[in-house]
């Protein structure tokens, strides 16, 4: 490695920005521009097969990562995180009734849904945007995906269990049961707080 | 131009000729005088004066340099140049200590000059090695000076994604409890045998017409009522005392809390 | 040149820090520490020649311009924060002494210091507090930070210079330490300490 290939790499490399063939030679001082032009193609070669290159955009001259590891630079991170019950019932909402819109989920849940989360089932990619009901006001409905199929095992919607199933199962029976309880000794207000709650988590 | 001396010095030239002082290079005596502020207290001179004796800062003589401090102390002082307090202190005690070297060895106290003089020239030593590799240290490749990053990094960033979990059996709970919540509740309310306030009120007032004795609030319920009727009743009748005693038809009196009430009629 | 010499070589390109190994592993997800030093170490010895050289400071690894290029590269003004000779002077006791009280540091050059010196240091990053010395009054203590080693070039504290050296010959011991040594054999004190140093040396 020549020392004229030496401090144009160093130059470069310390820059803040791109240099052209002439800043170059005026920064090295006697250099001539052919010989800086030499230095960079030998440079140039050098670094190609590198995790870094050194490249020419519009006549000026400067370092960057090699494009197959721009990855690199902008790394994603995931973290699991469970869906909160708000979000479940959400998509289980979705998934029984599909295609439906918002106010329709809020009806059946019997409590406002908070923006969010729809927005975490939609970055989940279980539910999607279906289009819009043709009633007044165009509601967006949504409904599931094929990921959401995939997630859970099912062959097809379908494969979700029936209200009765759900009632032979014993699945609806103690939550029946629960429900009285609470609506016995309590008022609508804990209900309606402990669903407030729920929502908020979502968030 | 102190700090200059010492910050732009060439590293490999710093460590030959050691330290250079303010007055290092100056070989006229006179020129001392006028540099006094260049040195960081009467250590920093003692040790600028040793290097003028251009030995091994471990061999040189104590007592040539008592008498340089000495001189040159009293040359200030003769100028009249103000010299600082820690200066004239260091100047008082390098005399005793000359005299102490000079004098016959038993006639010495403890810690003797040997001591004090090996000590000095210790801490000269440290002072003198400090002040090495500070200028070694600061002749070195500094970032930012003469070896420099990269000007422009393009920078790593981490994008956090959620990668959401549940399950299919979350999903059918969550659905059945749904159906659960908002199905119609229907609530059914059994008869049951009560005693109204204004049949109470009717009952109380024409017992109380009766007599003029105090009597208990259980004589006013009906005697053979079944418990859930005569809980009702008791709690009728009670209103109803009370009623009657707002319109001054009766009065009430309990002795203790939770005892026993008792109804009087008031005559009209 | 392996991918994740490559991998290295562009983050650490990229990055606006100098990076730890344990550091780059992260970042570079599965890899090792092992595999991540043996990249290091080889992408070391493949710029040492260049204009541009990877370098550890204080276990911490970035590319730099080489040192002898410095001339090219200077930048005088605003780069560097000039030091005055107190601060100078502070700054080596504190590196080569460190951990180091400032009643030591006083000790050493028989003068007081004046409070902003230790204040120029401790903001210019060099300088840290690290903690209480375990004696009467509780002083606090200072130790050199890697922003340090990083300015000065150095790949840790044994890197500085002549430390050796200062060591053997007992010049960062205290003078208490020193005079005890030198007279131990209660002999003659100018042949005990010229003992004492040949019995040094040869250690």
């Amino acid at each position: 490695m020549t020392d004229l290939e030496r401090a144009v790499e160093a130059t470069l490399f310390a820059s803040e920005e791109a240099m052209t063939v002439v800043e170059l030679a005026k920064h090295l001082g006697d250099a001539e521009n052919g010989a800086i032009r030499d230095a960079l193609s030998v440079l140039a070669e050098s670094y190609a097969k590198r995790g870094v290159n050194l490249v020419e955009r519009g006549k000026r001259w400067h370092f960057e990562t090699a494009p197959d590891l721009a990855h690199l630079l902008r790394r994603e991170k995931e973290q699991v995180r469970r869906l909160s019950r708000a979000g479940t019932e959400v998509l289980a909402i979705i998934a029984y009734h599909e295609p439906v819109s918002r106010a329709e989920i809020e009806s059946i849940r019997g409590v406002q849904t908070a923006k969010g989360t729809l927005d975490v089932l939609l970055e989940a990619g279980w539910v999607r945007v279906a289009g819009r009901r043709d009633v007044p006001g165009r509601p967006v409905i949504y409904a599931t995906t094929p990921e959401f199929l995939d997630h859970f095992g099912l062959t097809s919607r379908r494969d979700l269990p029936g209200i009765d199933e759900l009632r032979a199962a014993g699945l609806l029976d103690p939550v029946d049961d629960a429900y009285d309880e609470l609506t016995q000794s309590g008022s609508d207000e804990g209900e309606a707080a402990e669903e407030a709650r729920a929502e908020e988590k979502s968030d | 131009m102190i700090e200059e001396g010492v910050l732009f010095q060439a590293p490999d030239q710093g460590v030959r000729d050691g330290w250079e002082g303010p007055a290092a290079a100056e070989t006229d005596d006179s020129a001392l005088y006028l540099e006094l502020d260049g040195w960081e207290g009467p250590l920093d001179l003692l040790l600028d004066l040793a290097r003028r004796q251009k030995v091994d800062l471990r061999s040189i003589s104590i007592l040539d340099l008592v008498d340089q401090y000495l001189i040159y102390i009293e040359r200030a002082e003769s100028m009249r140049l103000e010299l600082a307090a820690d200066y004239l202190v260091m100047a008082a005690w390098l005399a005793y200590l000359k005299s102490s070297l000079l004098l016959p060895k038993d006639e010495q106290e403890e810690p003797g000059p040997e001591e004090l003089a090996l000590r000095l020239q210790l801490r000269l030593a440290r002072l003198g090695a400090m002040r090495e590799a500070a200028a070694r240290l600061m002749g070195r490749n500094r970032l930012g000076r003469d070896v420099f990053v990269r000007g422009a990094p393009e920078g790593l960033r981490i994008d956090r994604k959620n990668q959401w979990q549940c399950d299919w059996f979350d999903v059918v709970q969550a659905y059945s409890q749904v159906k659960a919540r908002t199905a119609p509740a229907v609530h059914m309310v059994r008869d049951r045998p009560v005693m109204t306030l204004d049949s109470a009120l009717d009952r109380v007032s024409s017992m109380l017409g009766v007599t003029l004795d105090w009597m208990t609030i259980e004589e006013f319920l009906p005697p053979h009522a079944e418990p859930r009727l005569r809980r009702s009743a008791l709690a009728s009748s009670f209103v109803a005392a009370l009623e009657l005693a707002r319109l001054g038809k009766a009065e009430l009196a309990q002795d203790e809390v939770f005892g026993t009430l008792r109804l009087r009629r008031i005559p009209a």
